[in-house]
Parts: C-alpha cells; structure tokens; sequence
C-alpha cells in the first residue's frame, strides 16, 4: 500500500488540534520506538505507540481515530515517563479519545454489562469513575 | 498533633478498611487525621487535555476546602494524590486557569457556600498536598514510627508495589525516582521486614482498563504478580485501592487461567504498619482481601 | 506599539560569543538592542551608563562572564560593585533601576541571550520611554548631590563637540 | 584629520540580504558623516570581496574602513589583512557585525533588522574615525610547551611538538599515559590491537630528550599569558620515591591490600600500591593511602620491608613544581556517563548489564578473563549479548542531547569480536540510526550484519531487568512496529561520552571557554577547530567533544601544528588594544595600580604618575573604568570612542 504525501496532507486542521489538545509537539518525536517498548498493554494494540504519532506526522489522522489502540491505553504514562524528548503519548492518546468522543465518530468503547458487573463485583469507584472519565467523556 | 485528612471516595466507600487502618495506626503514632468537614470527589483523573479547566475543578475545590483548615493536606489513594498534586501544580504556575478556576468555585452553588464559606480568598495553590507515607517520613518521621513498633516484622518477606500514580510523571509529582523509588523499602525497612526488590514495582496493573477489558488488565497485574512471586515475596503492599482489586482480586481469574499459579496476598502498607504498631486485626479488617493474608502473617507469628 | 531603545555592553569573551552562538543556532529575539563589544564588563563606566540615559536610551543591557569566569580574572566583580552601586543614583535621579540589567551569560548561553533580551525589552517596554531629560542635570551645576558623586568627564563633552 | 570612511556591507549569499535590506542600508550611509564611499557585495570575504575593499582603500584614500558582515571573530583577521594589503593600517579596519548579531536572529521583521543594522554600522563608523593607527607590541616567548593530559591526543601532540624542536612539558593525572586507548581491545574499523599501537608511542613519550613526563601530577594554578605562562604542578604523592624505584615490582606482589581495579573498570582487583596495567609508562608504583592498611591503621609496612631499594617513603608529601611555557594544549579526553544515572537499565545493580568500557576489558587479551567474554555474574560464557546504542546520548529529556559520535562504531565491533570468539552465540544491536561516518566504517557495519549475522534491530530500548538468572530486554522493532523481548546473557551499554571529570574545573583554571555540557569550546567551528577563543590555549582530542582515535590524533597533530606556528616567531605579536595614561592629567592617585589584576602598572615616584607596562597589559580595561580623572584610556576604545557609539546606536 502506497502513502501518498503532500504539503496538504501533511498539515491539517485536525493535526493541529491534536497538538493544541494534547500539549505536545508530533515533530518532537524521532520514532525512537521507546514508548512502545516500554507499554504494558502494547500486545492488544492494534497500532503501537510510535505508530500512531508517525502516522499524524504524516498528518493520517482518521487511521489514528479509528484505531483501538486510543482506548486501550491505561494512562500509566510510562511512555511519556521515558521518552528521550520529553514527548507525551499518554497525552496524545487523551487528546485522540477525546476528538473521537467530542465529534461522536464512535461509539464508546466500553461494555455496558461489564461495567455493571464489575460495579456490583465492588470494584473501587475510583477505577469506575476513571474509566467513565477517560474513556465516556471527552 | 492534627492534620487535614482528604480520604477520596473510595475510601469513604469501599476501601474502608484501609480508611480504618490508615487511621488507626495515624492514632496510635499522635497524628489525628482530620477528615475535611466537606469534600467531594476529586475526579479520579487529572485531564492530560489542554483545554480543560472544568476537570480541575473537583481536585481543586477540595484543596480549597482544605486550606480552611491547614496549610497541608493529607491524602492515601494514588488516584487522589495524583490528581490533587497536580491541580495544586496547575493553580500554582498557570495564572489563567488559576483565575478561571477560581470563578468557576465563586459560581458554587449557594448551598455549597453556605456549607462552609471557603471561598473568601482566591485559591492559589498554598496548600501543601501530602501522601501519608510522606506524612510518616517528614512529619512524623521514620526513627519515631520506629520507636512505636509492639512487633518485630523480621523475616517477612515483603514486596512494595508502587504502581503509576504516585510516581508519574516525575516532574509533576516530585514524589520519587520514578525508575528506582526508595520511600516504600525505607518505610519497610523501618518495619524490620525484608524488603523484596522485584522489577515490575513501578509497571502499570491495568488500572482502569479492567472495567473496559479485563482481560488486558488481567494480564498486567499478573505480569507485576509474579515478578514479586520470582523474587520469594510473602506479601505484597500498595496503597491504591484500584491496584488492590486488579492484584488482589483479580486472582481468582488467574489461577482459572494459570495452571500452577501461585496466590500471594496484597495488602494497604497501613494494614502492614497496623500489626507492625499492635494494632488489633479486627481494626485493620482483612475480611475483604480475596487472597488472605493471615495465613502468611499466623505463619510469622504475627497474627 | 512602544519599541524600546536599548544598549548593550557585551563582553568580547562570553556574552559577545554567546550572542554570536544565538545566531549560528538561528534563534529569535526582538531586534531593540544594539550590541556594543568590550573587552570586558568591567570596561564599563557608570559615565557610560549615564551617558546612555542622557543619549535617550530606554535601557542599558550589560553582559558579563559567570562570577568566577571572568577572562580578566576579576573584572566582572568590579562591573557587580558598579552597577550595586549606580542602581540607587539612577533612582535618585528619576530613572527608574530597573533600567539597567547586569547578567552573566557564557559563551555557551545562546538560549540565556534570547531569554535575557526577550524579558529586558518586556521589562523596559513596561516602563515605557525614558521621558526624563537628563541633559542639564549630568553636566550642569545644579546636579543633585547624589550624583555629584558621579564625574561627569570632559572627554564626553569634547566627544559631542567633536560631531 | 578629515575621515574618509568606506563602508561595505556583505550579502552573505542570503544569509544577510535575505533579512535585511543591504542595498537601502549601503544607500544610506553613503549619506553618513564621514563616509566616503559606500557599497554592497555578494560574500565580502571572497577573493573579489577583498579586492573590492583593498582597491577602494586607494581609489577613495579611505582612512577607516567598517566592513559590515559576520562577527568579528570569524572574519576580523581576514579584512584587517585586506586593509593592511593596501597600505592602510589594519586598526584602522573594524567589522559590524549584522549576520550573527542581526539578520539571523531577527528573520521576523526585516523593516527592524535593516533599521538595527544601520545602527550598528553607524556605530563601528564612530569607533573607526577615531582609531589610532597602532602596530602589533612585542613581547618575548616561552618556546616550550604544556600538554595537559596524556591520552592518545595528548601523546601525539607531545610527540610532534618534541620532534619538531621544541621542548614540551606533558601533564598526566594518572600513574600512567595512555588514556582510555590503553584499555581498549582492537579498534574500529581496522581492528588492529589498541595496546600495540599504542605502547610504542607511550615508550617514546617517556624516552624522548625534549619531553619532560610528569606523571601521577595536576595542575595547580596557571599565570600570564600566550607566550609567557607560568604553570604550579602539583606533583601527587605516591609514597614512593620515583628517583630511585626501578620498577622491580615486589612491593606490588607483596601488599597484601586489594581494592577495585580501575583499569579493568572495577572487574578485576589491584593492590594498594600499584602500576594500573602491564604496560604502565612510567613502570613504577604508586602508593594509593585510601585502601593502604599501613595508612589505615598504622600496620603492615610490608612494601617498605621488600623494596630494596629503600624506595617506600610514607612521610612524601605532595609537591609543587614551576614551569615556564609559551603555549599549552588541553587533552583531558572523556568519560563514560555514569550509568548510576540510567535507572531503567538498573543503573549499575544488575551484574550482567555491563558498561562498553568493561566490555573492552573482557574483550581485551591482557584484560580480567584472557579475553574470553565471560559473564560477570557466574563466569558462565554468554549466548545472546544484546548492545545498546544511544544509552545517555541523544536524549535531551533525561541525559546529554548530542550524539557521541564513536558508540556505533564500538557496539558494532564489540558485536562483531563477541561473534568472531563465539561463533554459535548471537549478538543483537538495537540501534535508532546507524552512525557510519568514517572512511571504511559504512564497510565494517555491512559486515559485522552479513558476515557475522549481527542482528541490527531499530528501536530503543525501555527497560532492562533480571529475571530467572538472563537479563530481559524490553525493546521494540520499529520496522515491524513490533515490542521485541529477549533473555539476554548479557548486555552491553553504549554510554555517552562526556567530559572528563576535571574538565570543568580546569577551564575555569586557564579560563578558557566551554560549552554547555563541559566540552572545550574550540575558537571556530569550522575554521579554527583545535584553538580556544582564549590565545595560548589549544584544544585536542575527546576534551573537545567525543571523536574517534583517528580523528583525535588528526586533531592532536594539528594542535601541536598550531603550537610549532607561534614558536615559529622569536617573539610574540600582541594586540595593542592596551591602556595607556595620560601622563599630563594622571592625579597620581594609584586606584589603576590596586584595580589591575596583572600588575601592568607601574608608579613613577618622580613624576607621580601611573605607567602602563603593555607588554603585560590584557587590555581588560577595568582600570580605565576605575580611574577617576578619565585619564587612563584604552586604545582603540577610548572613552571618547564609547560615547560616541553610544550616541550613533540610539540615532534615530
Ligand atoms: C568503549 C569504547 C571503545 C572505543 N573503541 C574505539 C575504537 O575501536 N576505535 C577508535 O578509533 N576509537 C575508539 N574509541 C574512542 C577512543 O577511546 C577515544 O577517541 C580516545 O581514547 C580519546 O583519546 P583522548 O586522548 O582524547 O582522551 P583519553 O583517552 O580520555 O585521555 C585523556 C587523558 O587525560 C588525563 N586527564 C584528564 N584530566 C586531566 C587533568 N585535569 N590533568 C591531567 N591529566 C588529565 C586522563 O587521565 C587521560 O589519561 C572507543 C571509546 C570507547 C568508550
Ligand atoms: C553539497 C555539499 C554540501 C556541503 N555542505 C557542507 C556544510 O554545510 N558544512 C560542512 O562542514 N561541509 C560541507 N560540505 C563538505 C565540504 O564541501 C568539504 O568538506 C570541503 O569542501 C572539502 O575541502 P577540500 O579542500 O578537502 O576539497 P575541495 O573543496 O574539493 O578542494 C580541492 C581543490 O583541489 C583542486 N585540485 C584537485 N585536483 C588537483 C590537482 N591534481 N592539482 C591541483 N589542484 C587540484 C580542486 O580543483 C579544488 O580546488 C559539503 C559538501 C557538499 C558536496
Ligand atoms: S519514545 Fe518519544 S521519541 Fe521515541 S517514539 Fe515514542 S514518542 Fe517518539
Ligand atoms: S500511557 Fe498508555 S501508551 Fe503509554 S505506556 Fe501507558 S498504557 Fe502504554
Ligand atoms: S564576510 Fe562574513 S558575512 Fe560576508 S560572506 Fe563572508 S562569512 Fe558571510
Ligand atoms: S603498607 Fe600499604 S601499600 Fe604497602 S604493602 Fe602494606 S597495604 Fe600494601
Ligand atoms: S619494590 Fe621498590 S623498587 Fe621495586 S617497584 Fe616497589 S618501590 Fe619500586
Ligand atoms: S554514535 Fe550511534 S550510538 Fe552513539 S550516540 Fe550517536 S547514534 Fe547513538
Ligand atoms: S532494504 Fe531492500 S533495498 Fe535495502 S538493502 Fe535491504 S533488500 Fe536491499
Ligand atoms: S587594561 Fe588596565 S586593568 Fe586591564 S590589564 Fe591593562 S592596565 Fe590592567
């Protein structure tokens, strides 16, 4: 499969977005692969890490939003935690989740029955809350 | 000695035991924690998104609860401390979001401002946001927690779990070493145990994935499970209530799924100081653990 | 928008060489002061500061090797003791010190030249233009007694006369 | 004197003329007081550049010349040549400089970047109406040198100066020379054995007649200035006395005291008193008092009981030395980055996590294991060695943002020598660019990966821990965009190179310039590489930043090319940019003479006035500034001088 690339491509408004969301700088990133090596739950992703800020410098921005990786993230920050240049991805991810959420281009990625069970198997409201937070609302 | 006491929604709810035994062993070293008359949930997350002043809002509207009533504020979920540690950051070094919070707090509703008028000063960040465990290192102190011991907890063979929250990110939370963290092998040392130094203490247990896809959480938490295990641990201790139940709980689906897994209990580090202190064991309230420890701690004759 | 007229008296050692390093890296900052080269920080005179301010400069930028650096062992300790010095005569005088900024900046500093520059013209701007006239009150008799202290040479008067 | 002032402002191919306006600014100071003539030019320093100006200077009569360009540092000497090429005096050329200072720093508003230019011109117009003509003084030289460090660079230095006639003086903190070269196995990319490169060149450092070797020695304090130097050597005590060792060795066999060796990077063991290799140049022992038992508790004493020749003399002190040089050459070279540092690899706790320096030492055949690679934790040989470039370099967030330039080529030939003693094990290289920048070196990489199957795997790794006695790897193939995980036997960390650790404070000794991270800050990047801005002072080898060993020895050589070019001349040219005094209005108030660092003022008791000594004056002018009847003055920069520039920079 070929990759098309031109000035427009490359810049666009939704790349700004993200990184006005996210607070990061993409041309930061020297695909070093750091963030990937290091993720917990990199084995479920369907894109890693490195991937995905790869593709939105190639400005490829809807493979991005339609990948799973983005609600598979734990926000352990570990990636950011080692990353050479400082770069975010658990922010990026963040900011991904909640342009998918705010444009409403998918639906949520969380079950309803699991939730209740796992509501009613005492999990700590925190971790229900948080999951609510990261991955319902934008 | 009284101190401001946020203990956070889950420990007001479903991790009471470590509430009770965190304030028990507070107690029994001359501390108070103080709960704060009133408090709301501080949001679980802090937003990673720019644009969002809204979700600072809880964490901060609970700091300024607090200081009404001290310049320091004590806390024991890693949820909390992270996310208050860092609205408290932002409240400080951003003056924009710091005047707009402060707006959005002045807008409570009437109700909220006549509970308690905690409002009657901007918000700008004087309060100082504490873990327990640095309560008990900087304000009480180590050589005075050691003075307090009934129980030698020699030989027991103990694993600190650090998990994500506390330590990440570094320049934010300024808590430890986020590769190599002491302040819980200090804090055991000071207990006498044997500390267990296992690679995976500071490696994420799936936090709140296990409500999206528990598999994946699963999977993290047994990844640190048998780090710990390799390396001969009795028990393990944390002090989140989520790593809790994705360590603790979470191992009746592992030993469904692992032939030969090994259990290994996972307790709060103030249920450990607990026995440590002589507290009794109907204080520290073991009932909810899926992996028991009592049996490890009957075996070292500290139960 | 007020652009604020600086002077700059960068040593030929360190902040010379680090305004040179902020231009081979290509980094930007706003074009207000113009740089004079010393030898030294310790070349400079408070004459020279009070001539800048009577020549309608709006701020005065000095910069020198870190303490401890200095190319000429100490020079730099003598610009520190001038400039503590004529902070409190240029109050005295209705100009305000912040006006007048000393920093250490190295050869290698490219980035603390940018940032130096970058809050001083800031600063100044803040102040706004330098509206005192100081031209009767350095050379003339009625100078207040707080600046007597300061000599108001022949050599500049001859300078101007010079033009 | 009626000023016939030529102004020529350069374009520097855009570099200028891209920002600012240089024809409106050549326009309008043709209109200036002063100018005489006024012009532009594509590149100013070029042949044609140069000739412009020199056939104005006739043409025109100029009596002053502002040449309008890039920092005077870099082409000053260049233009001031030109002038003097036409008969004009060169103090009478000045440069402005609008490309560092001006158009590359202010692209975002060209209308302000012409305007700032002509300010600035305006202001070298005002200092050149004013300078004198002056001649170079004359002040006799030292035709000796000082190296600092006795590394490979240092060595080679030492040697071309000597053989060149001239006497040299080579400074070592170390028991012995050779620097990190001696440790190395074989070098990239020809793999000939370090030590038997080296060990001849370290023989004749200590033989040679013009080389005074001072070993196990520091520098103490340094005075002067190019040419004149004086240096205070501290000669370390070593408890022995070198004038009458002979190097027979018993005492280090008979100590019964071992410590970590650091030679062999902490894999092997020394005794107290010590040589740190085989091969050390001098052969003699050093007496370390830190892990002796004698200074320790007063017991032992063995080493003075076998020596036979009475050499052991625990009552030595330290000593200082002075010693009298024209030039001297900084070659303190490198260190590894701490790995302490480096918390996710285990920061130094996990036993077969070794540093690339180690790996030397077991690759080497003098070296802890005869050369076989053996695994420090059990001895065990190891199957998979995985090495890791870019470990503390290229990472501005957490350690040192530069590239180290020499850790591709030694992980690939660590990789490489690992294959050729085990030819069933296999070695992995993760890497994020595979830095080849060497004649032959693209070739050596090429067959470490087809003829030794090195695996080359592009990503970085996260995290390195101990599991089950092998080292896991947590790394990542980008190529595959894949998380990659091996049981590593061993693995090997490419550390940055950084500074060595008295760097900093040596060049805050000679005040010579450094950059950011600690390496010496050469005079130019390009066209002056082995100078220090500081004159007198030479730069070689990994001290200036990190570089393989052909590459310091190039440099080395040129250095002491540099050094043989000043002692050419029987004295030396300095810059007349000095104070002088005016002996008609001096008050005699003697506050130059307490302000002067230098001493250069004398005080004539009969006519009570101050001198200045210009062969010792550095022409800092804090003197000037200090005077309080402004009669001191500095050539060239006099007050008069400085109020007008001032006047001409805030011209509207
Ligand atoms: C693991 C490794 C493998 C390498 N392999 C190769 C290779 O195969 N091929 C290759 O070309 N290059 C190789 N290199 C690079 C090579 O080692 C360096 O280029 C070279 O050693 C630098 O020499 P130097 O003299 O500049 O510095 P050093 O060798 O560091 O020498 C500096 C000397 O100065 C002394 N010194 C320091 N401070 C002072 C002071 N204040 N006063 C007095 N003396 C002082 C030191 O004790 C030392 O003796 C390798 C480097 C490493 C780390
Ligand atoms: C596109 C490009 C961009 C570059 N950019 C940079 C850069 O940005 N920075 C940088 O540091 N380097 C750069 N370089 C590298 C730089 O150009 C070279 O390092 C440098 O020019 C080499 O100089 P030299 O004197 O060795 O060789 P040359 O410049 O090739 O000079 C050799 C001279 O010898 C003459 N000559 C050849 N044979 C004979 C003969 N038999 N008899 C007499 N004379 C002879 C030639 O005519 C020529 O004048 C660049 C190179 C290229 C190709
Ligand atoms: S670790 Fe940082 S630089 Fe490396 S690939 Fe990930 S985001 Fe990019
Ligand atoms: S923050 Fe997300 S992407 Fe980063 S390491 Fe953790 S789980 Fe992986
Ligand atoms: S003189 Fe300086 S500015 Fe002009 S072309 Fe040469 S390098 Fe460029
Ligand atoms: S006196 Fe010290 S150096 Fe000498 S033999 Fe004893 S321990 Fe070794
Ligand atoms: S025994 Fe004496 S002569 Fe022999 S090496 Fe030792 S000090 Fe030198
Ligand atoms: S030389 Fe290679 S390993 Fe060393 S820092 Fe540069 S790229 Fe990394
Ligand atoms: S990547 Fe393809 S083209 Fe390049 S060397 Fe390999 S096979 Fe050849
Ligand atoms: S300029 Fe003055 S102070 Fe400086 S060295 Fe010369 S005489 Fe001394």
């Amino acid at each position: 499969m070929r990759l098309r690339l031109s000035t427009d491509s490359i810049r666009n408004a939704s790349i700004e977005r993200v990184e006005d969301l996210s607070g990061q700088a993409l041309s930061s990133c020297y695909q070093c692969g750091r963030c990937s090596a290091g993720c917990p739950v990199v084995d479920e992703m369907d894109l890693i890490p490195n991937e995905v800020i790869r593709l939105l410098q190639f400005g490829q921005i809807k493979k991005v939003l339609r990948s799973k990786t983005i609600w598979i993230c734990a926000s352990c920050m570990q990636c950011s935690a080692r990353c050479p240049k400082g770069v975010e991805f658990s922010s990026i991810c963040d900011a991904l989740r909640a342009m998918v959420l705010r444009m409403r281009l998918a639906t949520p990625a969380v079950d309803a029955g699991n939730l209740s069970r796992v509501m009613v198997s005492k999990a700590p409201q925190m971790g229900v809350v948080s999951a609510l937070r990261k991955l319902l609302n934008g | 000695m009284k101190i401001p006491y946020y203990p956070g929604c889950t420990l007001h709810e479903r991790a009471l035991d470590f509430d009770m035994a965190s304030r028990e062993c507070a107690n029994a070293l001359g501390v108070e924690l103080e709960e704060l008359p009133v408090w709301t949930c501080c949001g679980a997350v802090f937003p990673l998104t720019t644009d969002s002043v809204m979700d600072i809002l809880a964490g901060v509207r609970n700091l300024a609860y607090a200081s009404r009533m001290g310049d320091k504020v004590v806390t024991l979920c890693s949820f909390c401390y992270n996310v208050l540690k860092r609205s408290n950051k932002v409240i400080r070094e951003d003056e924009e979001k710091r005047e707009k919070a402060n707006l959005f707090l002045k807008a409570d509703t009437d109700e909220r401002a006549e509970m308690e008028s905690y409002l009657e000063q901007d918000y700008v960040g004087q309060v100082e946001v504490l873990h327990y465990i640095e309560m008990l290192r900087d304000v009480v102190g180590f050589d005075k927690v050691a003075k307090s011991l009934k129980t030698s907890l020699k030989g027991l063979r103990v694993a600190p779990y650090y998990g994500c929250m506390l330590l990440r990110p570094k320049k934010e939370m300024e808590f430890d070493d986020p590769e190599r963290p002491t302040i819980f092998e200090d804090f055991l040392e000071t207990l006498g145990c044997d500390v267990v130094d296992f690679p995976m203490k500071a490696e994420c247990c799936g936090g709140f994935q296990i409500v999206r896809d528990e598999e994946t959480a699963i999977a993290c938490s047994q990844t640190v499970l048998s780090s710990a295990i390799k390396r001969d641990a009795d028990l393990i201790i944390t002090t989140c209530p989520l790593c809790l139940y994705n360590l603790d709980r979470k191992q009746k689906e592992m030993a469904k799924r692992v032939k030969g897994f090994t259990k290994i209990p996972v307790i709060y580090f103030t249920q450990l100081l607990g026995i440590a202190l002589g507290i009794d064991e109907e204080h520290l309230d073991f009932s909810d653990n899926y992996v028991d420890p009592r049996p490890v701690l009957a075996g070292k004759k500290l139960v | 928008m007020f652009e604020p007229r600086i002077v700059c008296f960068f040593c030929k050692w360190c902040t010379y060489a680090g305004a040179d390093l902020a231009g081979t890296s290509r980094k930007q900052y706003p074009p207000n002061g113009v740089v004079l080269r010393v030898n030294c920080s310790g070349r400079v005179d408070p004459q020279h500061i009070l001539w800048a301010f009577r020549e309608g400069a709006d701020g005065v930028l000095i910069g020198g090797c870190h303490p401890g650096d200095c190319h000429y062992q100490d020079g730099n300790y003598n610009t520190m003791r001038r400039v503590a010095l004529l902070k409190p005569v240029l109050e005295s005088l209705g100009i305000e010190s912040d006006r007048l900024r000393l920093d250490w900046i190295s050869a290698a500093e490219g980035d603390k030249v940018v940032n130096v520059m970058s809050e001083f013209v800031e600063t100044v701007r803040d102040l706004g233009p330098m509206e005192l006239d100081l031209t009767d009150r350095l050379s003339g008799a009625e100078a207040p007694d707080e600046a007597k202290g300061v000599k108001v040479s022949t050599a500049k008067k001859k300078a101007k006369a010079k033009r | 004197m009626e000023h016939r002032i030529g102004v020529f402002v350069c374009h520097c191919g855009t570099n200028i003329a891209g920002v600012v306006d240089v024809k409106r600014v050549a326009e309008e100071l043709a209109k200036y007081p002063g100018v005489a003539y006024s012009t532009d030019y594509l590149y100013m320093c070029s042949d044609p550049g140069q000739n412009l100006v020199k056939d104005a200077i006739k043409e025109h009569g100029l009596t002053g010349v502002v040449v309008s360009a890039c920092s005077p540092t870099l082409h000053e000497a260049t233009f001031r040549r030109a002038g003097a090429a036409a008969d004009l005096n060169q103090y009478r050329v000045e440069m402005a400089n609008i490309r560092e200072h001006c158009s590359w720093v202010h692209r975002g508003d060209k209308e302000m970047a012409t305007e700032k230019a002509i300010k600035i011109i305006k202001t070298m117009i005002e200092k050149v109406k004013q300078n004198e003509a002056l001649e170079p003084i004359s002040v006799p030289m030292t035709h000796r040198a000082m190296v600092v460090g006795a590394g490979i660079a240092g060595i080679q230095a030492a040697l071309d100066i000597a053989n060149a006639g001239h006497d040299v003086v080579l400074v070592e903190k170390e028991p012995s020379v050779g620097g990190h070269m001696a440790q190395l196995s074989e070098t990239f990319p020809t793999l000939d054995c370090s030590q038997c490169i080296l060990t001849p060149k370290m023989v004749e450092v200590s033989q040679h007649p013009r080389i005074k070797l001072l070993t196990y020695c520091e520098i103490d304090d340094v005075s002067g200035y190019v040419g004149n130097f004086k240096v205070r050597i501290k000669k370390k005590a070593a408890y022995v006395n070198r004038d009458v060792c002979n190097g027979c060795g018993l005492c280090i066999e008979k100590c019964p005291a071992k410590t970590a060796s650091e030679f062999d990077e902490g894999l092997s063991e020394r005794k107290a008193i010590y040589t740190p290799f085989a091969q050390a140049v001098p052969n003699q022992p050093v007496l370390d008092r830190d892990h002796c038992i004698y200074f320790e508790s007063g017991k032992c004493g063995v080493c003075q009981k076998v020596c036979p020749v009475d050499a052991i003399d625990y009552e030595q002190k330290d000593e200082f030395l002075d010693e009298e040089v024209g030039a001297i050459i900084v070659a303190t070279g490198f260190d590894l980055y701490p790995i302490v540092n480096i918390g996710e690899y285990g920061g130094g706790d996990i036993k077969d996590v070794v540093t690339s320096l180690q790996f030397e030492r077991l690759l080497s055949a003098s070296g802890p294991t005869g050369g076989v690679v053996r695994r420090p934790s059990d001895g065990e040989i190891p199957k998979e060695v995985v090495f890791l470039t870019c470990v503390g370099s290229r990472d501005p967030e957490g350690h040192m943002p530069y590239c180290s330039k020499v850790c591709c080529m030694y992980l690939t030939k660590h990789a490489m020598l690992y294959k050729h003693n085990e030819h069933d094990g296999q070695a992995y290289v993760f890497y994020m660019d595979v830095r080849t920048p060497g004649k032959d070196y693209e070739e050596f990489y090429q067959r470490a990966a087809e003829e030794d199957d090195v695996l080359y795997i592009r990503g970085k790794v996260s995290k390195l821990f101990e599991e089950d006695g092998k080292v896991m790897v947590w790394g990542v193939d980008t190529l595959t965009g894949q998380k990659v995980e091996i049981a590593a036997d061993m693995v090997v960390l490419g550390l940055a190179m950084v500074p060595s650790a008295t760097a900093t404070e040596l060049a805050k000794m000679l005040k010579i310039q450094m950059n950011q991270w600690g390496f010496y800050s050469e005079a130019h990047p390009k066209l002056r590489p082995v100078e220090s801005l500081a004159p007198g002072f030479y730069l070689a080898g990994a001290a200036q930043g990190p570089k393989d060993i052909p590459e310091v020895v190039a440099q080395a050589s040129a250095a002491a090319s540099k050094v043989c070019a000043l002692f050419a001349e029987k004295e030396y040219h300095r810059e007349p940019i000095v104070a002088w005094i005016d002996e008609d209005e001096c008050a005699g108030c003697r506050i130059c003479i307490s302000v002067c660092p230098y001493d250069a003022i004398e005080f004539d008791d009969e006519k009570e006035v101050a001198r200045v000594q210009e062969a010792i004056c550095e022409g800092c002018g804090a003197r000037i500034a200090a005077c309080p009847s402004a009669t001191a003055q500095q050539r060239n920069l006099t007050d008069d001088q400085l109020y007008m520039m001032v006047s001409a920079a805030l011209e509207d």
